[in-house]
């Protein structure tokens, strides 16, 4: 160590862009939400958004040759890296059309006029019939995505402790921004917030763990120290033990599911559907690439752990989600099941695997968003209804619309001729490729227990005659209508032709260290 | 091409005689079926434009087929004795892997004759039917019906395999089916039809079972393949496919235990019970027996148990016969009685089956006689069946009475109507064969006297206990003309049969002939058979000269259990259909609560188990953490303790 | 004092913390104790950093207080305005959200 | 052999028609039926153009074959083809289409709240699906189309059925989708085989029999695709769904739902299990011919305890499966061949049985109850004589086509198996005994009060049931078409297996006296 002179660090800022891009224009956003008249900023913002998000996924794609472990060991850009910050800008893409809707709430967006004031007083009520709109949700939700992206490429641990705080802070408060119900949002944001930094201290103390063990936080340092002296110490399996916690509890696996029904109920549905897209697609990035690349070497130990969990999940999604009566709260029950589906290829520790759970998290992640567009549409004038059986007849008053959910529910439910069901096949596949018959078999028993509650929604929507008073799907601007025919189309076309996505993916590779 | 299948034949099968290719006039052997099927299918299909005319089409199909079959007739006697079978394949009809069945005919002297019978007798009837259904809306179809069987009965006896038979079988209990329930909104009627049906379903089941072993055993179910190959079967597998063909044979020809049908059959007009329930389907049963005679004669068990089925059946229906009051359940009854004759008598082996078919045919004639004559009696009693209420009828119905009178003596058996001499010789053979059955028949014949007698008596003699409103009347020429012609026919085909057409000689080659030594002189037998009958008939006199009680009395133990048909309704029910509406019912609970119940209980399970985890999800935050540190622990046990080798 | 004393501190510290967290009802108080896992870590960092005798672990203590600031920063304000709107700061007052 | 691609013309056809179909206006009610029956007869037409393009003796296992890649990742391919078999069902499919279109002319009223384009678009496309899942010979590819043919199926149900719909819909759908899960493990377990024995995994039916699959794998797989298929066909104890659905959905729904579908099970077991796990086969042998007999009798004996005529039938067709099946499983040419049959056979006794019973239902105000009829034949002869053809078809009257299929199924079991035979025969009793009951006491005695007055059948239903009845009596006489095209494909079969049959004790003379 020689203290008094310092090398500058080399840095490819080129291979960096994305970050810088998204990053700084979140900051701008801040810094425009500071300075600029109220009646310009939602113009501003928006350009910011799109612009940004749009370019970055441009770069990403424009040079995806460009991979390599970057600033200085921090990040790992490499091919699923590129795969999973893509899949995350464009499904970010779509909510940020959800989220620039202003047509299906006749107070305007989805969001409350400004959070801070008390739900029903006297201010809110002036500030909606002034017609004001709040904007500071937009560089959060830019600075949620731009966590993300170092999520899915943190090759250093403290770079994803980092990066996940940077990720979940901003949510916690755009849980509690919903123009209607509010005490439900505000609830579920607390709920958010306490469970969630509850876990990132987890993740921490993990951290810490390993850190211990390793003497360095670098992903590939960790799997050398592994490599040089395999088997269990207290520090490896504590340390492997509470960083799974943290992960787990990001994606919503059982026994850490907890707070995602609540925080899915309660939240406004263009952050619901950010929430279980995007982050779900973060978090699983994350726990592939420490999984396969720090903690490779303990695969054996983990492996069991994550069948388990695995099993856990899908058993306990599909059965708890047979018993609600709640839309949002259904498809969050649901959206824990799919979870587990994922962890099928995560537990499988092969490329194989990966590339399935890839796959899985493609179809899901625009079937959801798709599946909350419409959550969002179906409404009466007190805001959305979400109690399934008043979506009863839906299919007589607006057909397209319920169309387009049967198309997303038998999605879910794994239907040949729809994403879900290559997804399905891809990760049955690679479970099955390593002889794990019985986690098959368990996902077999918890897609019929599924298939129950998807189907239900259909008899609902169709077998059955309207109620008295049940809403219909409000007629949406094209922002909203964009996303959904774009999630639509994905749903479908990935169903019926799915070859080019399937190369897209495997010509990946693996993950660099 | 038809023959050069069979000249192969005639190699493998020295003892049969070899089929012979249709060639002239045998070269439209199928017109025989088409004919009446072609009838069938306009009436039933032709709707109510062929109302009119519809009738006479049907009598006009079937004449036409018995001018042919006469003519078939004349030319089969022309040829030499060898040539007599003739073999007509129209087409490939089953063909799998070495099942391969053709819809082929074959006609040789035992169809001849049957094919005789059944056309001729039933243009008769036909004929008949013009006068006793005249008033009857439904008339063609009716005669559509009638048609049908005739076809199907052709079918039967010409088909020259097993499987083909078995679609004549089955088309003339269908047509059995439809004519006895032919007044349908009559509940008794309908429920008689499918009783019958039901019935000859159970000895379907033999057929099909004995044509599938027939199969496995010879590799194919052609007559004459089989029977050139039966000699070398082992005897227990023939012994199997004759009682197999034994149970079939019970069904249709109503023996002993399938008998219970026939007499509800009565239910349908009386000329389907003289056509079908006396003098031809109920037959076919006999006819199956014979026909495979080759098979039986290497199964002297199986022909022992045909013997005793004819036995038990023989008596049965007699012992009916004699209590019934209902004239035409009367008349059932004799025909079980008088089947039970033919099926013992084929029973005997080659020294019966020519006497099985000479009875047959002679039975054929009277029966049809005394059947339409009491259709005669009932149409002009306007629909009264009760004998007790009939009485001193030959003073109105002079032709009815003279012809039944006719019938009368061929059945009972007195010299020289034509019933005598079928009798006489099965009873011959039966002594031949065996003294016991042999006095068994004698017996039957004495009981026959004595039923007939008493039918007779309380028919036409005696004093009229008519019902006020009746008025009867003799039928009109339609009905006596065939009625004239079968009674003449009662008197003169036995003899005829017996002296000028030979019959013995001219079914030998089929059925193969045997004589054996009498344990008495034949004059002395027929002395004694002579004398049982009268006796039985004079009994018979002595009990219903004296005045006949129009309320049946109460009779003893023997005569109600046989005016209850020997309770065999009451056996059968308890036997069969309750049993079976029992485990129907079982199934049926099994099927709602157990295996139906499973389903929806694993569902309903899960539903519940749904709602019970929702209480988990308290909605308390503290909980929500303590559940996340619980499962830490968890996790860090698996990782402990779950681990791969 | 060997560098197990330290750990086996922030152990309990951690455990302490997540104690907190379980029984306390105070949104404030349940927050803290949060704080306190987190700095419970950071002691093992420390420690860690000195075992391992580099200067990782009192690096990343540095990123995990700011990180802790920030934490601070949103959970205030979220605990601020569910407390406006409910008058009461217990984390069991809010409950709509359940089963 | 033509180049045309028949097959794939085959399936366009109904699909364009469905979504013209749906295209037309709203208010036209009757312009979709025509233009629904217009395409379903092109579609007839072109399969008998086909079927007479057919090489019966073709060495070439499958014909109209046509390939094209798919999901090469996966090595799926849209590849379809018919042996005998497929083409046999295939035409029934065809044939049974515009029937059912036409005998359900009337299903939808017009204002009952119900799209009438929409109930003959899904009948188009399942057309088009059945057809494929015939025509497959891509596993995978005959995968898809197996399960998404239960989605118009579920609407054709739940949406224009009886009281009970959704209900009904729903444990159909459920039924169904265990079963198709199992079987997509299965496949992909079959995928899985295929990558480890040929580098990369293929779904190629040719390929999947090529393969040599170690006999445990194949005892596990089979499990898989059986229960599937013994659902679908259905065999006891998988059945309970078929009552409900039968009874709930309109004559028609029935008629393709029994009479097509629930064919690819038994389908399914022909095509795919014997030949791809001929050890597992032999292995189950024992069990599923014991299904197949419980199913025989119970199904009998259940129907005939049944109260509603619907659900009789239903039960009914159990039984018939139970022989379709055993005739499978007891590895002979006869018992295989009349399974064929049967199924074709079965196929029009279902749809003369639903039919005539559902004109008679929609002249009584759309009771199922056997107790709301009797005394039909009196008022409405003619009805009542189709309604009795129907029974006796189900009653296998020698004679009739479904005889046929009956006695080689039973034949090819008394060759292997003689007690089991005996059983089986027994349920022909049985049958007959529901069969005339039934008739007895819907159409004989005197007219129930519902009956009475009641029109007799009009030109529409007399010429929906005519082709199926001339059909019937047809093959029953003359099977020689049917035969010589599903024989080959037969002996194939076992010829994979592996099986021959065994030999009649003595030597035939000759075959028959055949010429």
């Amino acid at each position: 160590m020689t203290p008094d002179v310092m090398p500058a660090p080399s840095i490819d800022y080129i291979a960096l862009l994305p970050y810088i891009l998204v990053g700084a224009a979140g900051v701008i956003g801040v810094i425009v939400e500071a300075f600029v008249g109220r009646g310009a900023r939602r113009p501003i913002q928006l350009v910011l958004v799109f612009g940004s998000l749009i370019g970055a996924f441009v770069i990403l794609v424009v040079n995806r040759a460009t991979q390599g472990i970057q600033a200085e060991g921090a990040l790992a850009i490499d091919g699923p890296g590129i795969l999973f910050m893509g899949l995350i800008l464009l499904l970010s893409i779509l909510v940020a059309l959800l989220m620039a809707e202003r047509q299906l709430d006749p107070a305007g967006d989805a969001f409350a006029p400004r959070a801070s004031a008390l739900p029903g007083s006297e201010d809110e009520r002036e500030l909606t019939v002034r017609g004001y709109f709040q904007t500071e949700i937009w560089p959060l939700f830019l600075f949620s995505v731009f966590g993300m992206m170092l999520f899915v490429t943190a090759s250093n641990l403290l770079v994803l402790f980092i990066a996940l705080e940077i990720m979940s802070l901003p949510l916690y408060l755009m849980a509690g921004m919903s123009r209607r119900r509010r005490l439900l949002s505000q609830e579920a944001a607390l709920k958010y917030f306490i469970l969630g930094a509850f876990s990132s201290a987890f993740l921490l103390f993990g951290i810490a763990l390993l850190y211990g063990y390793a003497g360095s936080v670098e992903f590939s340092a960790i799997a050398d120290a592994l490599a040089a002296e395999p088997g269990q110490t207290a520090l490896v399996v504590g340390g492997t033990a509470l960083l799974a916690v943290g992960l787990l509890f990001k994606i919503g696996a059982v026994p850490f599911h907890a707070w995602v029904p609540d925080v899915y109920q309660g939240s406004p549905a263009p952050v619901t559907a950010f929430m279980a897209a995007a982050v779900k697609v973060a978090a699983f990035g994350a726990l592939f690439r420490v999984m396969y690349v720090a903690l490779g070497g303990v695969r054996w130990d983990w492996e069991p752990l994550l069948w388990i969990i695995a099993g856990l999940t899908m058993l306990f999604g599909s059965v708890v989600a047979i018993a609600q009566t709640d839309i949002k709260r259904m498809i969050a029950y649901s959206s824990i099941a799919q979870a587990g589906f994922i962890l099928i290829g995560v537990s499988t520790a092969t490329a194989q695997g990966l590339y399935a759970s890839i796959f899985y998290l493609v179809a899901y992640g625009f079937t959801t968003i798709g599946i909350f567009a419409i959550i969002s549409m179906v409404r009466l004038s007190g805001g959305e209804v979400t109690r399934l059986d008043q979506w009863a007849g839906l299919g007589k008053r607006s057909p397209v619309v319920a169309t387009s959910f049967a198309i997303f529910m038998f999605a879910l439910a794994g239907f040949p001729l729809t994403s879900g069901f290559i997804a399905k096949f891809l990760v049955f596949e690679s479970a099955l490729a390593v002889d794990n018959l019985g986690l098959v078999i368990v996902g077999v028993i918890a897609s019929v227990m599924a298939a129950f509650f998807y189907i239900r929604v259909v008899v609902i929507m169709f077998f059955r005659e309207p109620v008295e008073g049940a809403p219909a799907a409000a007629v949406p601007s094209a922002t909203t209508t964009l996303a959904l025919a774009i999630s639509v189309a994905v749903t479908v076309i990935l169903g019926i032709l799915p070859e080019p996505v399937i190369n897209l993916i495997e010509q990946a590779g693996v993950f660099l260290r | 091409m038809i023959g050069n299948g069979a000249v192969v034949l005639a190699e493998g099968a020295p003892s049969l005689q070899p089929l012979t290719a249709a060639t002239g006039v045998f070269g439209y052997l199928w017109i025989l079926i088409a004919l009446p099927l072609f009838g069938a299918a306009v009436l039933l299909l032709g709707g109510r434009r062929t109302n009119k005319w519809g009738p006479y089409l049907g009598v006009l199909t079937v004449s036409l087929a018995a001018i042919y079959a006469i003519i078939l007739l004349v030319s089969l006697m022309g040829r030499p004795a060898e040539e007599r079978a003739i073999g007509q394949t129209l087409f490939e009809w089953v063909f799998v892997g070495g099942f391969s069945v053709p819809v082929a005919l074959q006609l040789d002297q035992l169809s001849m004759v049957f094919v005789l019978l059944i056309t001729i007798v039933g243009s008769l009837i036909h004929v008949y039917s013009l006068g006793y259904m005249e008033h009857d809306p439904d008339r063609r179809r009716f005669f559509g019906f009638l048609n049908l069987f005739i076809a199907s009965m052709l079918l039967l006896v010409l088909a020259d395999n097993y499987l083909l038979l078995y679609v004549g079988w089955e088309g003339v209990g269908l047509a059995s089916y439809l004519l006895i329930g032919f007044w349908q909104w009559k509940p008794s009627a309908a429920a008689a039809a499918k009783k019958a049906f039901i019935m000859n379903r159970v000895g379907d089941v033999g057929l099909s079972l004995a044509i599938m072993l027939i199969f496995v055993t010879f590799g194919t179910v052609t007559f004459d393949s089989v029977f050139a190959a039966a000699g070398e079967a082992n005897e227990s597998t023939l012994t199997w496919i004759g009682l197999l063909l034994l149970l079939a044979a019970c069904g249709k020809s109503a023996q002993f235990p399938l008998q219970a049908w026939l007499l509800d059959a009565m239910e349908g007009p009386t000329p389907v019970s003289a056509l079908i329930h006396a003098a031809t389907m109920v037959t076919a049963g006999v006819y199956l027996i014979v026909r495979s005679n080759p098979i039986y004669d290497g199964t002297a068990f199986a022909l022992t148990a045909v013997v005793i089925i004819g036995v038990i059946t023989m008596f049965m229906g007699a012992i009916i016969g004699s209590a019934k009051d209902d004239i035409k359940k009367a008349l059932a009854g004799s025909t079980m009685s008088q089947i039970g004759y033919m099926v013992l008598a084929a029973g005997l082996g080659p020294i019966g089956y020519v006497f099985a078919i000479f009875h047959l045919l002679t039975h054929g004639v009277f029966k049809a006689n005394l059947f339409l004559g009491a259709g005669s009696v009932i149409h002009g009693m306007n629909d009264e069946q009760d004998m007790r209420r009939y009485g001193a009828l030959r003073t109105v119905m002079v032709i009815t009475w003279i012809t039944f009178m006719c019938g009368y003596l061929a059945i009972i058996g007195i010299p020289p109507f034509s019933g005598f001499f079928s009798k006489d010789d099965i009873i011959h053979a039966a002594f031949e064969q065996n003294l016991l059955v042999g006095v068994c028949t004698m017996l039957a014949a004495g009981i026959t006297g004595f039923y007939m007698t008493r039918m007779v008596i309380m028919t036409f003699f005696g004093k009229a206990r008519w019902p006020d409103d009746a008025h009867p009347h003799e039928s009109k020429p339609v009905m006596t003309i065939p009625l004239i012609i079968l009674g003449i026919g009662s008197v003169v085909t036995g003899a005829a049969l017996l002296y000028w057409g030979n019959i013995e000689s001219w079914l030998e080659p089929v059925t193969g002939i045997e004589e054996k030594p009498l344990p008495i002189p034949a004059i002395i037998l027929e002395g004694i058979t002579l004398a049982v009958v009268l006796i039985g008939v004079a009994i018979a006199i002595a009990k219903y000269r004296k005045e006949v009680p129009v309320e049946a009395p109460k009779g003893n133990l023997l005569t109600v259990a046989a005016r209850n048909s020997l309770y065999d309704d009451a056996i059968n029910d308890a036997l069969v259909v309750k049993p079976t509406y029992v485990l129907s019912d079982g199934s049926v609970f099994v099927d709602d609560r157990i295996i139906d119940g499973t389903v929806e209980g694993s569902a309903r399970f899960v539903g519940g188990l749904g709602s019970r985890l929702r209480r988990l999800q308290s909605g308390f935050a503290r909980s929500y953490a303590l559940l996340m540190v619980a499962g830490a622990v968890i996790v860090v046990a698996i990782l402990y303790l779950a681990r791969l080798p | 004092m060997s560098v197990e004393n330290y750990i086996v501190l922030a152990c309990v510290l951690f455990t302490l913390g997540a104690i907190g967290v379980l029984v306390r009802r105070n949104a404030i108080v349940v927050f803290m104790s949060i704080e306190l896992m987190l700095n419970a870590a950071n002691l093992a960092f420390v420690a860690f950093a000195r075992m391992n005798g580099n200067l990782d672990g009192q690096v990343i203590a540095f990123f995990v207080m700011v990180v802790a600031a920030a934490e601070v920063v949103v959970g205030l304000a979220i605990i601020v305005t569910v407390y406006r709107s409910r008058r009461s700061a217990s984390i069991d007052e809010p409950n709509l959200l359940k089963y | 052999m033509t180049s045309l691609p028949w097959l794939t013309i085959l399936m366009v056809v109904p699909l364009v028609g469905s979504i013209i179909v749906m295209l037309l206006p709203r208010d036209r009610d009757v312009l979709p039926k025509q233009v629904a029956l217009g395409f379903a007869l092109l579609t007839l037409v072109l399969t008998v153009v086909m079927g007479l393009q057919f090489d019966a003796d073709a060495t070439a296992p499958f014909q109209f074959v046509e390939s094209y890649p798919w999901i090469p990742a996966l090595g799926i391919s849209f590849s379809v083809g018919v042996d005998g078999i497929g083409l046999v069902l295939v035409a029934l499919a065809a044939t049974l289409v515009p029937v059912v279109i036409l005998a359900g002319w009337n299903d939808v009223m017009p204002g009952s709240g119900r799209s009438v384009k929409g109930y003959f678009a899904l009948i188009l496309i399942l057309q088009t699906l059945m057809i494929g899942v015939f025509a497959a010979t891509d596993v995978f590819l005959f995968y898809v189309f197996f399960e998404v043919m239960l989605i118009p199926i579920y609407f054709l149900i739940g949406r224009y059925g009886g009281a009970d719909r959704s209900y009904a819909a729903v444990k159909f759908l459920i039924y169904s989708l265990v079963g198709g899960l199992l079987m997509l493990a299965a496949l992909i377990g079959l995928y899985v085989v295929s990558v480890q024995q040929l580098g990369q995994g293929t779904f190629d039916f040719a390929a999947l029999v090529g393969l040599d699959i170690d006999p445990n794998t194949q005892k596990i797989l089979f499990v898989g695709f059986f229960i599937a298929f013994a659902i679908k066909a259905p065999l006891w104890p998988f059945h309970t769904w078929l009552p409900d659905a039968a009874k709930e959905s309109t004559p028609a729904t029935a008629v393709l739902l029994i009479g097509v579908l629930d064919k690819v099970g038994t389908f399914g077991m022909i095509r795919y299990l014997l030949p791809i796990f001929p050890a597992a086969s032999e292995f189950y042998a024992p069990l599923v011919v014991a299904l197949a007999v419980i199913g025989i009798l119970y199904g009998a004996l259940v129907a005939f305890g049944q109260k509603d005529m619907k659900r009789l039938f239903a039960y009914s067709s159990m039984s018939h499966f139970g022989f379709i099946a055993l005739g499978i499983f007891v590895f002979t040419t006869w018992g295989l061949s009349g399974s064929t049959f049967y199924m074709i056979a079965h196929g029009l006794s279902t749809a003369a049985i639903f039919l005539a019973a559902g004109f008679l239902m929609n002249r009584a105000g759309g009771s199922s109850l056997i107790s709301t009829y009797g005394g039909v034949n009196k008022v409405a002869p003619v009805l009542a004589g189709f309604f009795l053809f129907a029974a006796l078809s189900a009653l296998a009257l020698p004679g009739l086509a479904s005889f046929i299929g009956e006695f080689l199924v039973l034949l090819g079991t008394f060759a292997v198996n003689v007690p089991v035979a005996v059983i089986a025969t027994l349920g022909i009793v049985i049958t007959a005994g529901y069969a005339l009951k039934l008739y007895q006491k819907v159409a004989t005695g005197p007219p129930s009060p519902a009956v009475e007055g009641m029109s007799d059948l009009r030109g529409r239903e007399i010429t929906t049931l005519a082709p199926i009845v001339f059909l019937t009596i047809l093959l029953g006489v003359f099977p020689a078409p049917v035969l010589n095209v599903i024989n080959p494909a037969v002996e194939r079969t076992l010829e994979v297996v592996g099986v021959t049959d065994p030999p009649s004790v003595i030597p035939p003379i000759v075959q028959g006296s055949a010429p």
